[in-house]
């Protein structure tokens, strides 16, 4: 396809910049400084090419690039973008380059190390957005995990190895019950596929019985929801945030975090759609608490770092609940809200990290009439905290207003079984994040620039310098841009959510698995929709795979119960039928198993 | 205490040989039909010692080869063979083979070494030397002194060796003695010699409880490998008896093909060669580059530490330590 | 009991042979000295060896003579080795009590 | 639609108006501080004068010839779209501006008073570093006001609602240096954030309420002015939502909360008051041009929406009406300038909002035009008053208490000042007078349907006692400053003011005198010409449903007059009584009256009813408590300590506990092999956990087919089957072979019924295992 080799080489670039890095002498680091810049620019640009090639209009994956790669697993190396990712790739490839001006000399010990690690950190989470493979997504996952773990462990503040610990251990238990979740994907959809694949195009094709759906979107929503996160699930974000180095910070805000949402949106809802139907709700619950709650613990930070860190917790409340709300508002909203978070809390990061290498301290107390010291700064600074406090015509309104927006209007119209509880008040209430947002971050913005400038130490603090200048002003153009144009941005994705949504729509309406209730909906054995218990209402399931059907029509009605799972347990179908009649007569002996199991399938079955 | 516990096992071990011990339940000796005993007299011709007061000296039993595992169904074979006990008139016996329809597959003139009750020699020499090998294992193991362990550690080689010769393994019995009791325990002698210190505490340090555990953990072991292997039995008691019949062996591959068979005594050079190099070729060849590698190894890790030459061997020899 | 003493068969064979291996493993755990617990190795390899013999005599299978032998190679080489090891050991530390080895725990 | 029959200027160049400050904005906050001062003047000044000039063309160009020509679609004015901001799925917001009458109006006054205030300003700041700042934020907040009042629909005017909110957090906390200012400047924020916060959630309602309750034609959804006007989506307002009442009232009630943050009233007026810690200036602009009357435009604006719900109406009118009493009450007692002019603006903002809740939108927009002009000029001249008492070096220029007799000190500001309190004591023929009068008026006549009887008279004599006390504590003002002789140094050396301040002054004086009547009374028998009325006419709607009775309630030309007078007679009588007390500067009456009766009255007012004490107490302290609470208790314990480090603590004694035997002594590993080979033997010794040996039978017709299952290990793998198959409890021969026994896995036999036994026999070791099962054909023939 046109531009495939776009995103190979975007994913290539990084690796070899990191290769190249470590092939010179330890000592040089503005070498070392240089090669990183540099191969991060020339990413960016590339990455650019992907917007060229994009094509707003449609809503499939584009740019795909595909090869063989373990063919005993059935696993390729496919890549490509739509809607929903190439926008957080550009995101991914923008800020590379601006953490590491803004980090600049910062950085003394292991100079050569850093920028590789950063380097490898950039290739891994550029492949996690652009995998279109199971298997090369946990990868890249993966992948990405690691050079974190070096940042936040090597270059870290003075309890980093707790923070990366705790960083590493929370992502892992999340990534593992998602590996199990995956390959109990990759058995069902190989024998339903007939041939065992990881592409996720196939696998999208394929629907699991419906309990396993449940739990499989269990296991990944677990792993997304720690990288999100979720309200309970947040502790690690304050920790990793205030140890990590700047960049560290910058890249774990910018970028990592939006791999939970983003895991949501291609994995998790698409591949189990009855399990986000069953979760959903509990999750945008979840994440309007995680809003509230994000915002009032920052509130009570007198570190500004851990302060930027929870309202990271409470944004990302947004993006989440607009995801849930499932409405075509929400997920526009929360996409944008992931563009806009990126570069307002990069840039509050940057900010604090001048402010840190000047004063050698994140504590509020320390800090008071900066303002007349940094004029430049405070003001430009002013504009960042605006935008992430989501006044309008700044990016972080367009974001926050969309899914605030979208959870208002859940359920509208009536989606077959998904719809939020109380969505007005949900709304609501994920609205008071507004005027959180701006109580916590006022409140900092006046602790650090307003007040007498009664610090002694604060008496000689240069003004931005011109690096940190140019690492500002890309950011705040940024802000403005993505506030004052949204449209473009929007646009470009539209297709893409509303193919997701319609997906969404489509396939938690149709039944498919053993008799099941929820929302408005129940389905019973053999794929027909009861709307209410009372009526039953012939509905013929839409789009089963072929494995699927072929199971449904093989086996009598009786079995049905058991076989029904039309994907994967096709086989386990047939057979089951084949010994449904001789079952019955094999009383007593062992292999009555499956027959009793037909037995109580069929007590299920009949309504 | 570690000794008493050893020795109680030695002999346990011996002992428990009672446990295998049971009721001779070969069955008796029938007479042979017709055309069996037809086929022996015509293979043996006038040895066949004669027919005393009744008592024929054709003796038949039938014999099937073992059960054999055909894909995860252990079936019994048909009858293939009779074989037939020949008294000869020298006194020795004559173990025939003989086909169903009464030809004659093989002739063994029975050496009675393993044969039931023939000579209780053969019983003499095996316990002496069961004797000497389990005897000099202890001893290994006890002696505080190792040159006296090394010593004990030589003579239970020649025991085994000896084992091994009964068991019609000469050649792999003039192997054990000239690389074990030969080469690796002079080996053994000189590092004993280089080192030259008696060690001061024998037993390795574990808790009261540890030892007893351990001790009724191994004596629980012995008692029931005794009791499962004395129930061995052979799949066929006579040909067990009697001496090992010629091995047939393929002495010439084509691409994977035999084209040539030859037929070498059991347990002889060749026999065992033959295989070595046919079927066994690759282990062959793996050990070769094993024992290459365990030479330069040696070498490697042996290499006098203090050389101010060079560096490498100094910290090789301090991660071997 | 006469038949016991005077009626060799396989048993006897194959209760010396796990009566020797087990006189090897009690050597291997309660010994300290490198040297003899090597000895106690060799002494379990034989072992196998007279298992492996004795029934390839009993299934008139001539392959397992091959396999003693290369047992017997493998026993060889392990106890160069071992023996080198023993000898750097000793130089290194001048003693040879296993459990006294114990760098790499700490 | 009729945007082909405009010239350029009205469909291109709408934009300028609130551009053209925004530019002057972005050169002095940019560039600002290599500029010299008179460039930042110019800049700032020329941008809004600018922006005024061409405000003016646009509404006695194009808007005036369309309202000459078509009145109707003047309501609705021509929009100049610049393109489209958002669009999600059926939402769609365009970045567009609309100048309807309405609007108007509202840039007139902005960009009016605001040049005269950015004028004043130049003098004011003069000696102020850091005045590049100050004008580009000056500048900012007329753009953004200038955004709000033509946005075109409602995300729009969010941006200048928001916008306004920021620029009085810069400007109130102008002097940062000061904690408590910046304070105040956050306080401004984050109150107005709240109504913000309703703002939305009306937004929402509304978007929700005409998208899902009507398909998918364009005018729904759109949150566009014109589109929620249209007669189409009128019924979506009728609806019934939230206990039963009416979608509009939900909706306008939220949006009215939002207008309360806005324009200061209970219970979100408390930043206002505050708010006097910005610049002068600054206060003026607030209070006379830009924020305040943000939400009062905005109620008018949506009048539509709240006409549709007597609840709605019935809420804005009553928190006008409290507002304006408790305001004016607590305007009493204080004693610094600025703070009686911030309550007396909170109290005239409850007059509009009384006005807007009775439906008399004309009252409102009048009055806050009115109001625009005397109290940019009452705030002007205060400043005027401070900065001289300031170049005098008084400590605290606001006291009033140490002015006193400065008419002969500054007899400009003096007069200005005077003509603005007879304006704003409602003296005829100043322009309060009418705009005050029509409110009264029309609160008088008002019946809606669904109120309870006499409460429009109510909310008449709530106003007139409003209106006394606005007349008593202006003119106690007026006397303490004026009056008298000075009653300290300062104010006895102080200087009238430079030009700069005193021109825009006397302009302002002027329009005070004047403005009003362009709104004159409305007679049956005489005909006086209500020029906004007629102007508004169309913007605004008459009507208390979108098909509902009228709401103009005009009583008989009697009522009118006595209606006048009676509001005369109260402003007159407000001024003798504050001339009785405080003719001659502070008496001795009124403080013995503080000391004595009146003590608690005076203190509540003095401390505004403690507004402020119990928010701290009910709201900021708990939130404070809750907010660090979360933080030390579910973060810090429940999650970290107890979830987190908890369940690593757990697997770390496991880990202890497994390092006994991963402790590297390879002999210790051994000990585990014997043990465990020791183990595997017990365990197939003593209990026989193999599968037990049996067979399976199945009946095929009149087949038997049995299949053995021999257990698995050494007894499985090479063992002998046995079979008895006649019952006769012996070893069956096998058929085939003579002599031989049956040994086999799969037997069959054919019509038998009875005992079966099976003997698993193991060659190795001799161990043998009886199975046997008794088959009755008719019985498993019938098992079915």
């Amino acid at each position: 396809m046109l531009g495939s080799f776009v995103l190979p080489l975007i994913l290539g670039l990084p690796v070899l910049g990191a290769i190249l890095v470590m092939c010179t002498p330890k000592t040089e680091t503005t070498l070392h400084r240089g090669i990183g810049m540099a191969v991060t620019l020339i990413t960016f640009f590339v990455s650019l090419l992907t917007l060229s090639y994009f094509n707003p209009k449609e809503a499939g994956f584009q740019l795909v690039f595909d090869v063989e790669w373990i063919p005993g697993l059935g696993a390729h190396f496919k890549t490509g973008v739509d809607g929903i990712s190439v926008f957080l790739v550009i995101l991914t490839t923008f800020l590379m380059p601006l953490t590491l001006l803004g980090t600049g000399k910062a950085i003394e010990k292991n100079v050569r190390e850093f920028i590789a690690a950063m380097l490898v950190l950039e290739t891994g989470m550029l492949g996690a957005f652009v995998a279109l493979d199971v298997f090369l997504f946990y990868v890249f996952w993966e992948v990405m995990l690691i050079p974190m773990y070096l940042l936040i462990g090597i270059w870290g503040g003075q309890r980093r190895l707790y923070a990366s610990i705790k960083f590493v251990v929370y992502t892992m238990v999340g990534s593992l019950l998602m590996l199990v979740a995956i390959f109990y994907l990759y058995v069902q959809a190989g024998a339903a596929l007939g041939g065992y694949t990881t592409d996720l195009e196939k696998l999208l094709s394929v629907s699991l019985p419906y309990h396993a759906q449940v739990w499989c979107f269990a296991a990944f929503a677990l792993a997304f929801a720690i990288k999100v996160p979720l309200f309970p699930l947040h502790t690690w974000l304050p920790d990793a945030h205030v140890e990590a180095p700047t960049a560290g910070s910058v890249i774990l805000a910018g970028v990592l975090l939006k791999f939970g949402i983003y895991g949501f949106l291609r994995y998790a809802i698409p591949l189990f759609p009855h399990g986000a139907a069953v979760w959903g709700p509990a999750i945008a619950i979840l994440a309007v608490v995680g809003i509230i709650y994000g915002a009032l613990v920052a509130f009570a930070q007198d570190d500004v770092k851990k302060l930027v860190a929870y309202s990271s917790v409470s944004h990302l409340g947004f993006c989440a609940v607009g995801i849930f709300a499932m409405t075509s508002y929400g997920i526009s909203g929360s996409i944008f809200a992931m563009l806009s978070h990126g570069l307002t809390t990069g840039g509050l990061f940057l900010g604090i990290g001048f402010l840190y290498e000047r004063r050698h301290t994140r504590r509020l107390a320390e800090y008071g009439g900066i303002w007349k010291q940094m004029p430049i700064f405070a003001g430009l600074y002013l504009i960042i905290v605006m935008g992430s406090a989501g006044l309008p015509a700044l990016s972080g309104f367009v974001g926050e207003f969309l899914t605030i927006m979208g959870t208002f209007l859940s359920g509208d119209p009536v989606i077959a079984g998904y719809s939020l509880p109380a969505p007005r008040l949900l709304g609501a209430l994920a609205a008071t994040g507004v005027v959180l947002g701006a109580i916590y971050l006022l409140w900092m913005f006046q602790k650090v620039f307003f007040g007498k400038l009664d610090k002694a130490k604060n008496g000689r603090l240069p003004d931005l310098s011109g690096r940190e200048l140019a690492t500002f002003l890309p950011l705040i153009v940024g802000i403005f841009l993505l506030g004052l144009f949204p449209r473009a941005v929007l646009a470009a994705m539209e297709p893409s959510v509303q193919k997701f949504s319609n997906d969404f729509k489509r396939r938690v309406a149709e039944c498919d698995g053993p008799p099941h209730t929820y929302g408005s909906v129940t389905c019973d054995a053999s794929g027909k929709v009861i709307e209410s218990p009372a009526k039953p209402k012939q509905v013929p399931a839409p789009g089963r795979g072929s494995a699927g059907s072929g199971a449904g029509s093989a086996v009598p009605p009786a079995g049905a119960g058991s076989a029904a799972p039309p994907a994967g347990a096709g086989s386990a179908g047939s057979a089951a039928a084949g010994s449904a009649t001789a079952a019955a007569e094999r009383a007593g002996t062992t292999a009555g198993a499956t027959g009793s199991d037909a037995a109580t399938g069929t007590r299920r079955a009949t309504p | 205490m570690s000794r008493i516990l050893i020795v109680m096992v030695a002999v346990l071990g011996i002992g428990a040989l009672g446990a295998s011990a049971r009721a001779d339940d070969a069955p008796p000796p029938a007479a042979c039909p017709r055309e069996i005993e037809l086929g022996v007299r015509n293979a043996l011709g006038p040895m066949v010692a004669a027919t005393t007061a009744g008592q024929t000296p054709i003796t038949c039993r039938v014999s099937r080869p073992p059960t054999h595992l055909e894909n995860g169904v252990a079936n019994a074979g048909a009858v293939e063979s009779v074989i037939a006990q020949a008294q000869l008139s020298d006194g020795r016996t004559a173990v025939v083979e003989v086909a169903p329809t009464g030809k004659v597959l093989s002739v063994h003139y029975a050496h009675s070494d393993l044969s039931g009750s023939s000579t209780k020699a053969m019983a003499l020499v095996f316990w002496i030397f069961a004797l000497v090998s389990v005897g000099g294992a202890v001893f290994v193991i006890t002696r505080k002194n190792l040159i006296a362990a090394v010593m004990g550690m030589v003579g239970s080689f020649l025991g085994i060796a000896a084992i091994y010769m009964m068991l019609y393994a000469q050649f792999l019995a003039v192997v054990q003695m000239l690389v074990y009791a030969g080469a690796i325990m002079v080996l053994f002698v000189f590092v004993v010699m280089i080192l030259n210190r008696p060690e001061d505490e024998p037993v390795a340090p574990t808790g009261r409880i540890g030892q007893g555990l351990g001790g009724a953990a191994i004596l629980y072991l012995v008692v029931r490998l005794i009791w499962l292997l004395g129930r061995v039995e052979p799949p066929n008691a006579e040909l067990a008896a009697a001496a090992p019949p010629p091995v047939d062996q393929c002495i010439e591959w084509q691409n994977h093909a035999c084209v040539q068979m030859g037929s070498y005594d059991w347990g002889s050079v060749r026999s065992v060669g033959t295989d070595l190099f046919g079927a066994g070729l690759f282990p062959f060849e793996a050990i070769s580059i094993l024992l290459l590698l365990a030479v330069v190894g040696a070498i490697a890790i042996a290499r006098p530490l203090h050389t101010e030459d060079d560096a490498p061997a100094k910290t090789r020899a301090e991660g071997a330590a | 009991m006469s038949n016991l003493l005077w009626n060799i068969g396989y048993p006897h064979f194959l209760v010396l042979a796990a009566v020797l291996f087990l006189i090897g493993v009690v050597g291997v755990l309660v010994r300290r000295n490198a040297l003899i617990i090597l000895m106690s190795v060799e002494l379990m390899l034989n072992a196998a060896n007279v298992t492996l013999l004795a029934f390839s005599r009993m299934w008139g299978d001539i392959s397992a003579h091959t396999f003693a032998l290369i047992v017997i190679a493998v026993a060889a080489a392990e106890a160069s080795v071992g023996l080198a090891i023993v000898v750097a050991v000793f130089r290194g530390r001048h003693n040879v009590e296993v459990d006294r080895l114990n760098t790499l725990r700490h | 639609m009729e945007q082909a029959s405009h010239t350029f200027l009205e469909s291109s160049t709408l934009v300028w108006i609130p551009l053209l400050p925004l530019i002057g904005a972005f050169i002095n906050l940019v560039f600002g501080r290599r500029m010299s001062r008179s460039a930042v003047y110019a800049v700032s000044i020329g941008a809004v004068a600018l922006a005024c000039v061409v405000a003016f063309a646009h509404v006695f160009g194009p808007l005036l010839a369309l309202f000459r020509a078509e009145p109707e679609t003047a309501g609705t004015g021509f929009t100049q779209i610049l393109y489209t901001w958002i669009e999600v799925g059926a939402f769609k917001s365009q970045l567009a501006f609309r100048l309807d009458t309405l609007s108007a109006v509202m840039i007139m006054i902005v960009t009016f008073v605001g040049t005269l205030i950015h004028i004043y300003s130049t003098g004011y700041m003069a000696h102020d570093p850091r005045y590049s700042a100050f004008f580009g934020y000056l500048n900012l907040f007329t753009g953004s006001m200038l955004i709000l009042v033509l946005a075109a629909n409602m995300p729009v005017m969010f941006i200048g609602w928001e916008g306004v909110g920021l620029c009085s957090f810069l400007l109130i906390g102008f002097w940062y240096e000061n904690e408590a200012f910046a304070t105040a400047g956050r306080k401004a924020f984050v109150v107005n954030r709240i109504g913000d916060f309703c703002f939305l959630l009306g937004m929402f309602l509304l978007f929700w309420a005409t998208k899902t309750k009507f398909g998918a034609s364009p005018e729904f959804g759109s949150l566009d002015f014109a589109n929620l006007r249209s007669p189409a989506v009128g019924p979506a307002y009728l609806e019934a939502f939230w206990g039963g009442d009416r979608l509009a009232a939900a909706a306008a009630i939220f949006l009215f909360i939002g207008a309360c943050g806005k324009s200061a009233q209970l219970p979100l007026f408390v930043w206002l008051p505050d708010a006097m810690a910005g610049p002068t200036p600054v206060s003026a602009l607030i209070h006379a041009a830009t924020m305040v009357t943000a939400g009062v435009y905005m109620v008018c604006r949506l009048s539509f929406l709240f006409a549709s719900s007597t609840t709605a109406m019935f809420v804005v009118a009553t928190v006008g009406l409290l507002t304006a009493l408790a305001a004016a009450f607590m305007a009493f007692a204080q004693t610094d300038l600025k703070k009686v002019l911030a309550y007396s603006t909170v109290s005239q903002l409850g007059f509009m909002f009384v006005a807007a809740g009775t439906g008399n939108w004309t009252a409102a927009i009048f009055h806050l035009g009115t109001h625009a002009f005397f109290k940019a000029c009452l705030f002007l001249g205060a400043g005027s008053v401070m900065h001289a008492m300031e170049h005098e070096g008084s400590a605290t220029p606001g006291d009033i208490m140490t002015m006193g007799g400065l008419r002969k000190r500054l007899p400009l500001t003096h007069i200005t000042f005077l003509i603005s309190c007879l304006a704003i004591a409602g003296i005829i023929p100043f322009a309060g007078f009418f705009s005050k009068d029509e409110i009264l008026g029309g609160a008088f006549g008002v019946e809606p349907p669904g109120w309870i009887a006499w409460y429009g008279k109510l909310l008449w004599a709530g106003l007139l006692i409003a209106a006394l006390g606005t007349a008593f504590y202006m003119w106690r003002l007026y006397f303490l400053v004026f009056a008298g002789d000075g009653r300290s140094e300062p104010a006895k050396h102080a200087h009238e003011s430079p030009l700069t301040m005193t021109v825009p002054l006397i302009i302002l004086a002027g329009f005070a005198t004047v403005i009003g009547f362009v709104g004159l009374p409305h007679f049956e028998h005489l005909h006086l010409p209500h020029i906004l009325a007629s102007w508004l006419e169309p913007a605004v709607t008459a009507k208390w449903n979108p098909e509902g009775t009228a709401i103009e309630g005009h009583g008989s030309d009697l009522t009118t007059v006595v209606l006048m007078a009676i509001a005369l007679g109260v402003g007159a009588s407000g001024i003798a009584g504050a001339y009785l007390f405080y003719g001659r500067g502070p008496s001795k009456t009124v403080a013995k009256l503080v000391e004595g009766g009146l003590g608690p009255i005076y203190n509540a007012s003095k401390h505004k009813l403690w507004f402020d004490e119990v928010y701290d107490a009910i709201i900021v302290g708990p939130f404070k408590v809750l907010a660090r609470g979360l933080f030390e208790v579910v973060d810090r314990f429940v999650i970290d300590t107890v979830a987190v480090n908890g369940s690593a603590f757990v697997i770390g004694i496991f880990g202890r506990m497994s390092r006994w035997f991963q402790n590297g002594n390879v002999q210790r590993y051994l000990v585990g092999v014997v043990f465990g080979g020791a183990l595997v033997f017990l365990v197939t010794d003593i209990s026989d956990c193999r599968h037990a040996a049996t067979f399976e039978y199945k009946l095929v017709g009149n087949q038997l087919e049995l299949h053995a299952e021999p257990g698995e290990g050494v007894e499985g793998a090479t063992a002998k089957i046995y079979w008895d198959l006649d019952g006769d409890g012996e070893k069956d021969k096998d058929p085939a072979k003579p002599g031989e026994l049956l040994d086999k896995r799969d037997v069959t036999v054919s019509g038998y019924s009875g005992p079966v036994t099976m003997w698993v026999s193991d060659p190795i070791t001799r161990k043998e295992v009886k199975v046997t099962k008794t088959i009755d054909l008719n019985v498993s023939k019938g098992a079915k």
